[in-house]
């Protein structure tokens, strides 16, 4: 109806498995049922939605935590409303016939894959200081946007996000009839905050309600989208962005998805993970990334439903 | 180079020196000359003396050492100049006509010169001729005090030159016209004052030599344009 | 000219194809370095009617990019011609504007232009006004004496006229570089897609790239290369024509 | 000519430093969107060294990316100007390279030539190039009729006199065009590292870029202004000493 | 256009039609022209005649649809002619001089053409009729049966110009040459057959007019010269 808010909602990356909540929240209506008429932008690595929700070009936005504790950092009027992911999807894959990956230490002497200034430089960078490797001790290897020197075995392992590039990749090694296998840096003991939900401090102030209904709607959207029995459908409306990835890929993009979001379980879903934000933030400080605490706790708001 | 008290002269040089950069002897070693308000005169002299390069000198074109002073503006056109290729001649002249006046004497021109049939017809498409002819009258019709003509008419036939020549002088009876050409007898018969460029090591470098001067009322006769070719060709 | 152009684009890209497979075939590469004929068919059959849309979405805003590039760089070019300090100022500006890769600027450029058509057309341009801007102002900065004496001697050197007398000597040439920027506008509409926009074959290249998915992003370069030729080759006839009509051949000597 | 170009550089970056500074402050915004003076200051500061060093690590590929570029335009375009059916390929092939944009076939480069320097050689030269090309093809299919007239008819007209010919002729406007790609053999290394490299100035902006770090962006692009300036100015003045050595002026009507 | 029989003609050319595209009238309407083998001939006309277009057309270099035959290679040159700039006049001339004989030629003509002041300097610094004179001699260094002068010494003096005129004469006895010009004193004194070329309408459109074929050796009669001068301009 004409009386529906116009909301920009800017994603960080492509609609993909990674945004199936926000498709669903935007295809069921249930943003609509809010009142709330939603554009949902693909993001892309130029696109930063925390500048956006600053300047008011979007009122909504996802953004990893690195970003959100680095724009805290500089004074980034914005706050938390939802994480996204419970569990980072970034993992490495690697080739178990040619690497063995058992913890950490076996990471000493390996050719790892890192884009530079990414927050996987930050995780690779801690996890090699807590197992006591120097940076002497491996070879890191700028990755870019093709996995070309991954396939040409020039390095051992390569970033990627477990529930999106991981299927892709996975499906071209298996069809090559190669093994693989993901190195998960959440085992090897380091939790660091993958994409959240955020919006500017300055909305949250003027119309909280506002942002309590776009909240609830997106929470729903996800618990709807990660339902199993909607599974099927999910899938058909993710195809609709993402028609480059054949749907057999997508539904198992989306059941790891699933592993991520729903974690441990479907009411962990948007769930703003305290301890896993302070634990970013330390890591960001021990590693420089940031040169002051931002006192995290302070722009997480989750939203009670 | 000042425009001092109003000189009696068209263009007055004085004390001229010049040189082309890297060339061994200067080609004008303290060269003067006058050339006369008023009349249709010519610069006369061999290949390669220097002709076109006093040309350019007289009309403020190529800077240089000497004193030099005009009686108002000074236009100097070449053989090998073209026109915009996007207009055709008709159109070109008509923007170029400088004051309301020059409408009819621009007709009275494109026929005189024989160009009234390429008017609608692009620069490019003219022959080498008739491009000399266009681009003079385009001059004629500015406002100058001196116009001068280095080979303008080279590629014209001797009819049409002669009959160009005598328009000018009937229509322009209060300008001055400094022809550069490399017929003797043309200059001799149509000229008034003939300036002749000898070389630097001659003294004077210039001579002038008086011309016969005729008109369309005045033919000159066999033996006096003969004495004067003679005397033209002694001189030089 | 057009046939030809396709022709040519025709045997290359199936020249580079082959050479591709040799190349996996003789080094052993697996399906994921280089994709195998089989491949390659599929990703045509699947992905052809798709990338032809965004194709076709991309070449509206390459065509209109392309005009105002031209338009700028005849702009940009004209005031840098001149011998003023303001118009060297702007050549400068040129220059430096250009020096900078346009991911590098491209934040800027969303936070002054945000999404949609206009940032997508301004790094089109970008990309594409520079070889025109050059071009323009080797032209524009030298002289041809033997048009021009005339109206500086009579005091009618308008700075306008030069500049027409300038363009239209040289538009045998200027023709030749405007109808070769075409593929660089192509490129700069890619390029835009790829860094800024949700549409166009550029987007598509982008989501192929980031599924390392090499048969699709040979699929669009096939695309891009067929249209691409035939945006060229119908300048390049046009070109012709209007050298024809406009320049007449040059009378005897 | 030289340090004309610097400060005309200076004053545009200060100007758009000041433009960037003066929404800031009007608008209120944070240190993360536009960083403040003293942001600046301290990026300058802690960067300017390291920036440099990376700086003179892209200015070595840019001059040799923009030396064989030439080398290559030349070679390219004298090849295709030729009307022959190979000549005819040849253009259609540097046309349809160019068409492709880097980001697009980067994979198949790394696949040729695998990482370092030959990959950001290649990239740098396929970003600087095509204008070259574009000139030099533009200028050697238009006949320099009084000059050739004379070979051709005493069946002189040996293919590289011809293109001698048409090449000085118009040495003017190559001069400009080859100097003002200077900035794009800059332009292009900056990509290339951006796509391929894990060294150099553009490798160090995506960085930044990844942090959208604008402060570091802005120290960086300064340098890179900097220092462009200073090969295109160095390249113009010595353009100018060869026009002046080599043409003389042209004779008296 | 096809080499038939050997032909007694340097160049012959039957049932000549022409007009440039867009133009009104034909240019030529059935032109027959036979150029005699051997001797220095002219081709005389009014501006805008079609000297020029009838000079390509005999040299091949413009489609017609004429019976075309020539005896021997044919060169066309023009006033406007340029050299490349990156050379000095005398290295030019010297790698265009086809056969070893060509050298001691070259410093001949060098010499006779009044030139040999010039050749360590480049075309562009030259006079015009220093330019004439550079680009013709490199013509006359090549391998030629017929030589097509279009106004190539229109910017020569008349001094200069008889004195090359005569050269030619003596050192290329066995070739023709087609002198284009527009001094009919020149042509009539000089030339061995002045072809008169007329307008389409006239019929027919080309006279040939004996000329008095002038050589060092054997001045011409102010009378005679008289007497062809006034048959070409009636003729005309
Ligand atoms: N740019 C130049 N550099 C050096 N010498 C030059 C230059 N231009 C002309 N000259 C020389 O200066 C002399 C005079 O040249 P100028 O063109 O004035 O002669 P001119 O009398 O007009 O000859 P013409 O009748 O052949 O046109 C000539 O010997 C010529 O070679
Ligand atoms: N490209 C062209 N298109 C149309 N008409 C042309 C073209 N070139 C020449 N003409 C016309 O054809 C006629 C003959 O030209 P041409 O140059 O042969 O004359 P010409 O006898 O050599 O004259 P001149 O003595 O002035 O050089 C002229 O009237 C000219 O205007
Ligand atoms: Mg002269
Ligand atoms: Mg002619």
């Amino acid at each position: 109806t004409a009386a529906d808010e116009q909301i920009a909602y800017r994603l960080k990356w492509l609609i993909n498995a990674s945004t199936a909540g926000d498709v669903v929240a935007e295809a069921e209506g249930l943003f609509a049922a809010e009142g709330l008429q939603v554009a949902i932008l693909p993001g892309g690595p130029e696109r930063d939605a925390i500048r956006e929700v600053e300047l008011g070009r979007a009122h909504f936005g996802v953004a990893s935590a690195d970003q959100v504790i680095r724009g805290l950092a500089k004074g980034a009027p914005i706050v938390v409303v939802a994480q996204l992911f419970q569990v980072n999807p970034l993992n490495w894959i690697y080739r178990p016939e040619q690497t063995t990956i058992s913890s950490g230490d076996d990471l000493r002497g390996k050719v790892i894959g890192v884009t530079y200034g990414g927050n996987d430089e930050t995780i690779l960078r801690t996890l090699l200081q807590r197992h006591h490797i120097g940076e002497e001790e491996v070879q890191l290897f700028s990755v870019r946007h093709d996995y070309t020197p991954f396939y040409q075995k020039k390095v051992d392992l390569w970033p990627l996000y477990r529930n999106a590039q991981g299927v892709i990749i996975g499906e071209k090694l298996r069809a090559a009839g190669e093994a693989f296998a993901f190195f998960n840096p959440d085992q090897a003991g380091v939790r660091f905050v993958a994409n959240s939900v955020i919006t500017s401090a300055k909305l949250l102030a003027e119309k909280p309600e506002l942002v309590q209904r776009f909240t609830t709607a997106l929470r729903r959207g996800w618990q709807l989208a990660m339902a199993p029995e909607h599974a099927e459908r999910t899938a058909e409306l993710i195809h609709r962005f993402d028609r480059e990835t054949p749907l057999p890929l997508i539904r198992e993009q989306l059941a790891l998805t699933r592993e991520l979001v729903a974690h441990p379980s479907p009411a962990d879903i948007g769930r703003i993970d305290l301890v896993a934000w302070q634990e970013t933030e330390a890591i960001m400080l021990e590693q420089k990334q940031i040169d002051r605490p931002v006192d995290i706790a302070t722009a997480l708001h989750p939203l009670a439903e | 180079m000042d425009e001092g008290e109003r000189p009696r002269a068209a263009i007055t040089i004085d004390n001229l020196h010049f040189s082309y950069p890297g060339a061994g002897r200067p080609l004008f070693a303290n060269l003067s000359l006058h050339l006369p308000a008023g009349g249709f005169h010519a610069l006369f002299g061999p290949s390669g003396i220097g002709k076109s390069t006093l040309a350019r000198i007289l009309a403020g074109l190529t800077a240089c050492s000497g004193r030099r002073s005009t009686a108002g503006p000074v236009l100097y056109t070449y053989n090998t100049e073209r026109l915009p290729g996007w207009l055709t001649i008709g159109e070109h002249l008509r923007q170029v006509a400088a004051a309301p006046a020059a409408t009819t004497t621009l007709a009275t021109l494109e026929d005189r010169f024989g160009i009234d049939h390429c008017l609608n017809r692009r620069f490019g498409q003219l022959s080498l001729g008739q491009q000399n002819r266009v681009n003079l009258i385009r001059y004629l019709l500015q406002d100058f005090q001196t116009l001068i003509m280095d080979e303008s008419l080279a590629n014209v036939d001797e009819g049409t030159r002669e009959r160009i020549i005598i328009t000018l002088k009937e229509h322009y009876p209060d300008r001055s016209f400094l022809y550069i050409s490399h017929n003797v007898l043309e200059v001799a018969r149509f000229c008034r004052q003939i300036i002749l460029l000898r070389e630097a090591a001659k003294e004077p470098q210039i001579v002038a030599i008086e011309g016969l001067d005729a008109t369309a009322g005045h033919p000159v006769s066999q033996t006096r344009l003969e004495r004067t070719v003679l005397e033209i060709l002694h001189a030089g | 000219m057009l046939a030809n152009r396709l022709l040519q684009f025709l045997l290359l890209y199936f020249l580079a194809i082959g050479g591709l497979l040799a190349m996996k075939y003789l080094l052993g590469l697996s399906d994921y370095v280089i994709p195998g004929v089989a491949a390659m068919a599929t990703a045509f059959t699947e992905m052809a009617a798709i990338y032809l849309g965004d194709l076709l979405d991309s070449l509206r805003v390459a065509l209109l990019g392309h005009a105002l590039s031209l338009l700028l760089a005849a702009g940009v070019g004209i005031l840098a011609s001149r011998s003023t300090a303001l118009g060297s100022l702007i050549r400068a500006a040129a220059y430096t504007v250009q020096t900078y890769p346009i991911v590098a600027v491209a934040p800027i450029i969303f936070i002054l232009l945000g999404d949609g058509l206009a940032s997508r057309l301004l790094i089109t341009i970008l990309v594409c006004y520079f070889p025109l801007l050059l071009t323009t102002i080797s032209v524009l900065t030298e002289p041809v004496a033997d048009i021009e004496h005339f109206f500086i001697s009579t005091g009618r050197n308008r700075w306008s006229l030069q500049v027409a007398i300038r363009l239209y000597e040289n538009m045998g040439k200027l023709i030749t570089v405007v109808a070769g920027s075409a593929t660089l506008a192509m490129v700069g509409t890619i390029v835009a897609e790829f860094v800024a926009a949700d549409a166009g074959i550029g987007f598509s290249i982008r989501k192929a790239l980031y599924q390392s998915d090499l048969a699709h992003i040979l699929v669009a370069l096939f695309l891009v290369g067929i249209w691409t030729s035939i945006y060229l080759g119908v300048l390049e006839t046009a070109g012709a024509l209007i050298e024809k009509k406009w320049r007449n051949p040059a009378g005897g000597g």
